[in-house]
């Protein structure tokens, strides 16, 4: 299978601090990846570094990122959005000052004119929630729901790839439970999509592969089957 | 123990004694050469220092960006001529009284003020400074828009300050004695507590300190010593004008602090003393001379991002070891 | 058990529309290690903020030392006894490790006008310097006195947050994830410096690995969403069916 | 070690500086010091009168009493402390023997002691603080305009003479404009009402309003230079000027505030003790040079700059160019042995002039410019109220 | 009497909507970029200059207006690639310094292009007098700064209100990063909104230098007041401009005409007379430290 994004040896630093030693990292369409560790061992910095935000580019000391067959090295985050990789931060991220309905036409956009591209009403039907909170602002909704404007809006730009940073963080369960539902109904639609989370059962039913960071390495990789098998890597790693 | 800056102390102390010493000749060589005119130039100077240095000392050390100082600055003006009016010209009585003036309005400002960060703070100071300077010039009692005129300068013993040297070494004095104090105010506890407060705020607070308290005062400082900037600054021209209380005033005191260096104790005074002397210089050659002082402040901007004081001290200092790293 | 040290009585917090804490009444014994889990955004750190001053709750009270300390400003809560320690690494990077502890002496030294002090040189103060220097010891920081606190490993940077906490000299301690980011064997010299502090102060622990809760925690109160689900020794906890759902392992949803 | 650096730096510019002060006092030439609002919203003023000074210094061939003149032009920017430093800079390092040129009153009475300290004698072309023509008259300060309240005393006897009986005044709220209301109702005996505006106000829209609620007969007022202007443009665009008959004193009506409006101005009555239509050999010729030389007519600014010249050359030439000796040149200065453009004035005891007062009203010249036209002698040899409070020695 | 307020009233408003233009732009600049532009009055003075020459040179007001708005679009354009956009990670102090630096480069650029005396602009002659308004009249070319004024304040609106670049300004302004994220080149979208700013700013300067007076130093004092407006409004955000620009404008205009007369009712008229101007220009002031004390972050703050 031809891969759709390819991280070599990427190595990055805050100032004077390196954070990430070499990681490698390779995604084909169509697949779901994750990217699991504890707190602070580089998770999201990569994730940044792919979205071309800081410390990148100027804190990319070594390695390649290669998304679609081009290089990304030091474009901008805006050019790297456009090219198709689209991110549902960490804390959602909603702006506050947009009311829902701006926050997801405001990016829409079909650069690669699929044939059925995410609109509005896609994006109600997946989340009917958002529908009945349209006019509303950004900082007036629950946290569960600002999680499914995050993906909302990530999805209006009809990305290639889609990038969720510790979505299910701070979530009830039931509401944990719907957007577990929604990322595997986006699977079955054939979305591309990278994880970062830390509830391991639900993340390998939900992935194809997934990938340990351990202080800034990666220390293990393997399908969901491997990793189901070995749970003292569960317990090394991920302090579960 | 401690900063880089303090083992260099003896060092500094011997060259800040060098040119209190050179500046305490220069206006008897000024005489020598007949140019008296320079004697009041350079105690005007000296003011503007002063001026700088204590607006440094609440921008570089408590953190604070304030766009009001010329209040304070004015206050101490308009004290020593509301009082000349009256009849009082002693200096031992006008000038204290003056300082206290400015840190009065200071710590009223201050208290107000202080509750806002950030943009919020730089305007709400400005703002504070903008009532004080309207409420001057519409005071006729006051003088208005003509501002106050001294009968003559302040009495200070058997001093004749109305000699334009014994005058400027009073001034001088004055600054020595500021940045002595300000030395001393930055190495002590208070000083430590500053800078610590500069770096990180609420861990100060989460460390026991009330950092309000300590802020405010901070700014009374800086603000009484602007008052006593003001106080000499009447006594030089002769006048207390509102221009000293306009925004411009804390405009260019702000502009010579961040020229000189934020936070470094010669800051001001390098500050004020590239100011007022590019303002000469430049001034005898060019009719359009703010134009070239606008693009000698756009190469400090981009070229001694933090001043003149810090960027001569890298290029002169060969220690550069424990340089704080910028995060 | 003795007279609560910490007592805290129906505190709410809401951001906007968002609960961050509905109800909590929680209180830590003299003596004890009490530690708080759940899963991120649960308010813990929103809990840790209002005992230590950070924020004020919108509705509740918060007793400490059987005095109500709920409106207390920050500083005045230190002075009651309170300190406590950022999840997110918090010391002044650009003064020296022994600097930043001297400032914590300095600022115990309540009597007032203690730091209002503008002509002595503080760098020849012996007390406050032997004393930061015992401090930076007792966390293992020994013989990095001078190093810029910015430039010290991650690991150490938590030592010494803890080491400024301590010298404050509190009845109280407020630890937000002090291992966060730590490696195994710095997470085990915490861990071990916890349960050598826990006979003197009182601890209030946010933690994730749950292997050092269970190893230091006297009781163990359970946050989700807000709401206080629990509070028990460690076995009930780990025996709790809705702790196991809500926060342990997700395993059956 | 910066230290060092900072005294090197110092010491550097200085070196720099110090040789350009470098310029001995000569007793071959006569030096004056100009020092005039030269930009800003009053630029205007200061200009007529810079440019009349040195239309009179021509006429005179570059010579003041005969002596090479050098005229050393300076900007106050219309700010007290500027002036101050600036004055400080002609008195002490230029060794000026003459200074002149000041607009403003609040300027001159900050500029004053200087120049009087430093026994220079004070020409001034247009300031006319009441201070220095009562209690504080100086044998260093000579007036060769007007007392401030002089213009708008004539003002006022017109206005009460035509029996207006409802008029409102407004003036800036500085101590030029309180003198000028207290002038106007010295003689003006009427209802009046007071509008003060901010100093270098520019936009009317608030006080205009109010004019028309109060709904006078007659509106006088005094606003100098660029306020005037924008007065007078918004006093017509508002439409006031169908009701209500506007009052200046000269300064506020003269040509630079009229090349500025002009025709809405047509009509305006004002106060001058001169006009460039003045019937006399002198004012011809300056009025006629003045317009070749410049390409616009002059204003009083520049009549009176014009006459500084004058007075300064015929001190000058009476003392045979010895300006050292002051008493000499006091006395010589008093005498005032020259022929003035706006016909013959002397100085009172006070050193400010006793002259004649015109009306005069904008309408169009036989060119079909709008200007000034001397209607009718108001005052006949007027001194003003203060000199009798003057105890000159 | 109601005819005064009235009228008052349109002053305040035709006063308050040329403020508008110039905050507007402000607001964004500091908003999205957290920047102090102290050098956003010289781009209203340019543009006055600019409208005085081209009015000139045109014969036509409305075309010379339209040609100063757009060439001080350029130049705004110009200045933000050239000097600003190097500022925006730089602190408040660097900014201020080197913006400062731009008024002094700008004032005497200006003074040698045009020199030292002030630029005639009038307004045209159709609107040089009054209308009659229902029993008063009023100046017909004020009437038309407040029709101006209004309709750029509705367009305005309407662009960051209901289109999609005024969604990314607006998300611009509140996470600059997640803007970015979402494909929007902010860097350029900034040099579009500051090129905007300084449009709106030469319209401000040729609509009121026909009024006022177009001189070196004009956009000082008047660069103040848009601070004043933008903080009482909330650093960022239009609504907050607009709300403020129009309070400054109305509390000046009915402080200046109401204030004397108020204080002359019960205080000896000397004494009116001298505290009234002061206290109407103090007013605006007491206005902003007032907000900030209960609303430390203005009226609508924009980040959230």
């Amino acid at each position: 299978m031809k891969s759709l994004l390819e991280i070599t040896g990427l190595e990055v630093a805050y100032g004077q601090s390196q954070v990430l030693f070499g990681v490698n990292l390779s995604l084909a369409e169509g697949q779901v990846a994750t990217l699991l560790g504890r707190n602070g061992m580089g998770k999201s910095t990569t994730l940044r570094s792919l979205c071309g935000l800081s410390p990148a580019p100027a804190g990319i000391l070594a390695g390649n990122i290669r998304f679609g067959g081009e290089t990304l090295g030091n474009w901008t985050p805006d050019r790297i959005a456009r090219a198709g990789i689209a991110l549902v931060p960490e804390g959602r991220q909603i702006f506050p000052n947009l009311n829902v309905r701006e926050n997801l036409v405001a990016f829409a956009a079909n650069r690669r004119a699929v044939a059925q591209p995410w609109t509005l009403e896609r994006v109600f039907s997946l989340f009917p929630r958002l529908a009945e909170r349209q006019a509303n602002m950004g900082n007036q909704l629950s946290g569960g729901e600002q999680q499914m404007l995050a993906i909302g809006r990530a999805l209006m730009t009809n990305p290639r790839l889609l990038i969720l940073d510790e979505a299910t963080e701070g979530l009830a369960p039931l509401v944990r439970e719907e957007i577990w539902q929604c990322l595997a109904r986006l699977r079955e639609a054939g979305q591309t999509i990278l994880v970062v989370d830390k509830y391991v059962e639900r993340l390998i039913r939900l992935a194809d592969q997934h990938t340990i960071i351990e202080r800034g390495r990666v220390v293990w990789s393997g399908s969901s089957a491997e990793l189901d098998a070995d749970h003292g890597v569960w317990h090394r790693y991920l302090g579960v | 123990m401690g900063g880089a800056l303090y083992r260099q102390s003896a060092q500094r102390r011997w060259a800040a004694l060098a040119l209190l010493a050179g500046l305490t000749v220069l206006p008897l060589l000024l005489q020598a050469v007949g140019h008296e005119f320079y004697v009041s130039f350079v105690s005007r100077l000296l003011i503007f220092a002063l001026a700088a240095t204590s607006l440094n000392f609440v921008v570089g050390f408590g953190g604070m960006i304030a766009f009001g100082h010329a209040a304070f600055f004015g206050a101490g003006a308009y004290t020593v001529a509301i009082l000349m009016e009256n009849g009082i010209s002693s200096a031992l009585v006008a000038w204290p009284l003056a300082i206290a003036v400015a840190a009065l309005l200071a710590l009223g400002i201050g208290l107000v003020s202080l509750r806002t960060r950030g943009v919020y703070f730089i305007m709400i100071t400005l703002a504070f400074a903008q009532m004080i300077y309207y409420l001057f010039i519409s005071l006729k009692a006051w003088g208005g828009d003509d501002g106050l005129s001294l009968a003559s300068r302040s009495t200070l013993g058997s001093l004749p300050l109305s000699n334009d040297a014994v005058f400027y070494w009073v001034v001088l004095a004055c600054l020595a004695a500021t940045l002595l104090l300000l030395d001393r105010i930055t190495h002590a506890r208070f000083g430590r507590v500053l800078q610590a407060i500069r770096e990180n705020e609420s861990r100060m607070e989460a460390l026991g300190y009330p950092v309000h308290s300590y802020k405010l005062l901070c700014f009374v400082i800086g603000g009484a010593l602007a008052g006593l900037a003001g106080a000499l600054i009447a006594n030089h021209g002769q006048l207390a004008s509102p221009s000293l209380l306009q925004w411009t005033q804390s405009g260019t005191l702000l502009v010579m602090v961040i020229v000189g260096g934020v936070g470094a104790l010669y800051g001001g005074v390098v500050g004020a003393a590239t100011l007022l002397l590019l303002e000469e210089v430049l001034s005898h050659f060019t009719h359009h001379w703010h134009a070239a002082l606008g693009l000698a402040l756009l190469f400090v901007v981009f070229r001694a991002p933090h001043g003149i004081a810090p960027w001569f001290h890298r290029r002169f200092s060969r220690s550069k070891k424990n340089e704080a790293p910028r995060e | 058990m003795s007279e609560p040290l910490l007592n805290i009585v129906g505190v709410s917090r809401h951001f906007g529309g968002v609960h961050a804490l509905s109800d909590v009444t929680l209180d830590v014994v003299a003596g004890e290690v009490h530690a708080l889990i759940g899963p991120n955004g649960a308010g813990k750190t929103t809990l840790i903020h209002q005992i230590s001053g950070a924020q004020m709750p919108d509705a509740g009270r918060i007793e400490f030392s059987g005095a109500d300390i709920t409106r207390l400003s920050m500083h005045a809560r230190v002075a009651a006894g309170v300190a406590r320690s950022w999840q997110i690494t918090n010391i002044f990077g650009r003064l020296s490790a022994l600097d930043n502890v001297a400032l914590a002496v300095q600022g115990r030294q309540r009597d007032w006008g203690s730091s209002f002090r503008f002509w002595a040189p503080v760098d020849a103060e012996q007390p406050i310097i032997d004393e930061a220097a015992a401090w930076l010891a007792e966390v293992g920081l020994a013989g990095r006195e001078s190093t810029l606190a910015g430039s010290l490993a991650h690991g150490e940077q938590r030592q010494l947050e803890l080491a400024l906490a301590l010298a404050t000299k509190p009845q109280l301690l407020l630890l937000d994830e002090p291992m966060a980011g730590m490696g195994p064997e710095e997470s085990e010299r915490v861990v071990e410096l916890i349960e050598h502090l826990g006979r003197r102060v009182s601890i209030l622990l946010v933690e994730h690995d749950m292997d050092a809760v269970f190893r230091l925690a006297d009781r163990i109160s359970v946050l989700v969403s807000g709401r206080l689900v629990f509070t028990g020794i460690p076995d009930e906890v780990r025996a709790h069916p809705e702790v196991r759902r809500a926060y342990l392992g997700d395993v059956d949803a | 070690m910066r230290l060092a650096a900072v005294v090197s730096a110092v010491a550097a510019t200085l070196a720099v500086s110090l040789p350009l002060g470098t310029s001995a006092h000569a007793a071959d030439k006569v030096k004056v010091g100009f020092l005039s609002t030269l930009s800003g919203p009053g630029a205007g003023l200061g200009v007529d009168i810079r440019d009349g000074f040195q239309l009179g210094v021509k006429h005179l061939n570059g010579k003041l009493g005969n002596l090479p003149a050098e005229v050393l032009v300076a900007d106050d920017q219309q700010k007290p402390d500027v002036a101050k430093q600036e004055a400080e800079k002609l008195l002490k390092r230029e060794k000026v023997d003459f200074m002149t040129g000041i607009v403003f009153s609040n300027l001159m009475l900050a500029v004053g002691p200087q120049a009087f300290d430093a026994k220079t004698y004070y020409i001034s072309a247009n300031a006319g603080p009441s201070q220095y023509a009562g209690e504080q008259c100086n044998p260093f300060f000579f007036n060769v305009a007007w007392q401030n309240d002089n213009l708008h005393e004539a003002m006022g006897k017109y206005v009460q003479d035509k029996g207006f009986r409802n008029v409102v005044i407004v003036t800036p709220n500085y101590p030029g404009g309180k003198d000028a209301v207290s002038g106007f109702k010295r003689f003006y005996q009427g209802k009046s009402e007071e509008v003060y505006t901010k100093l270098g106000q520019l936009d009317y829209a608030a006080e205009l309003a109010q004019i028309r609620a109060t709904k006078p007969d007659a509106l006088f007022f005094f606003l100098p230079g660029g306020m005037g202007i924008n007065f007078v443009k918004q006093f017509v665009a508002a439409g006031l000027s169908r009701d209500i008959q506007l009052f200046a004193p000269g300064f506020s009506a003269d040509e630079d505030v009229i090349k500025a409006v002009g025709a809405p101005m047509l009509g305006m009555f004002n106060s001058s003790h001169w006009a460039h239509d003045f019937n006399n050999p002198e004012n011809k010729r300056f009025v006629a040079d003045f317009e070749k030389e410049y390409g616009r007519l002059p204003s009083l600014y520049a009549s009176q700059g014009y006459d500084a010249a004058m007075l300064i050359d015929a001190a000058v030439r009476d003392v045979k160019g010895k300006l050292d000796d002051k008493e000499v040149l006091r006395k010589a200065l008093e005498a005032k042995r020259f022929k003035s453009v706006r016909g013959d004035f002397k100085f009172n005891n006070n050193h400010y002039p006793v002259q004649n007062y015109v009306l005069r009203v904008i309408s169009k010249d036989v060119q079909g410019r709008v200007t000034n036209k001397t209607m009718s002698t108001t005052f006949s040899n007027h001194a003003d109220a203060y000199a009798n409070q003057c105890k000159m020695k | 009497m109601t005819q005064l307020i009235l009228e008052q009233a349109l002053n305040g408003l035709q006063f308050g909507l040329m403020l508008f233009l110039l905050a507007a732009g402000l607001t964004l600049v500091f908003g999205i970029m957290d920047m102090i532009n102290l050098a956003h009055g010289s781009l209203y003075m340019v543009g006055a200059y600019l409208a005085a020459a081209a009015v000139a040179a045109s014969g036509s007001f409305v075309v010379g207006v339209l040609l100063a708005v757009a060439g001080t679009a350029v130049l705004g354009a110009l200045l933000e690639m050239t000097v600003l956009r190097r500022l925006y990670t730089r602190d408040h102090l660097s900014q201020v310094l080197a913006t400062f630096a731009l008024i002094l480069i700008a004032n005497e650029a200006v003074r040698m292009v045009w020199g030292d005396q002030p630029a005639l602009l009038n307004p045209p002659d159709a609107l040089s007098g009054p209308v009659e308004l229902g029993g008063f009249s009023y100046p017909a070319f004020r009437l038309l700064i407040i029709a101006v004024g209004t309709v750029v304040a509705l367009l305005l609106y309407w662009v960051v209100a209901c289109t999609r670049v005024g969604m990314w300004v607006r998300a611009g302004a509140s996470n600059r990063e997640m803007t970015e994220a979402l494909g929007i080149n902010v860097k350029r979208l900034f040099t579009l909104v500051f090129a905007a700013g300084a449009g709106l700013c030469a319209l401000a300067g040729a609509m009121l230098g026909p009024l006022l007076a177009v001189q070196v130093g004009m956009g000082e004092s008047i660069l103040i007041l848009a601070f004043v407006v933008i903080v009482i409004g909330g650093i960022g955000s239009i609504r907050g401009a607009l709300v403020g620009s129009l309070l400054v404008g109305v509390v000046d205009t009915l402080g200046r005409a109401l204030l004397p007369w108020l204080l002359r009712s019960f205080l000896p008229g000397e004494v009116a007379a001298n505290l009234g101007p002061a206290l109407a220009a103090i007013l605006i002031y007491l206005l902003m430290a007032a907000v900030l004390f209960w609303r430390p972050a203005g009226l609508f703050p924009a980040r959230g």
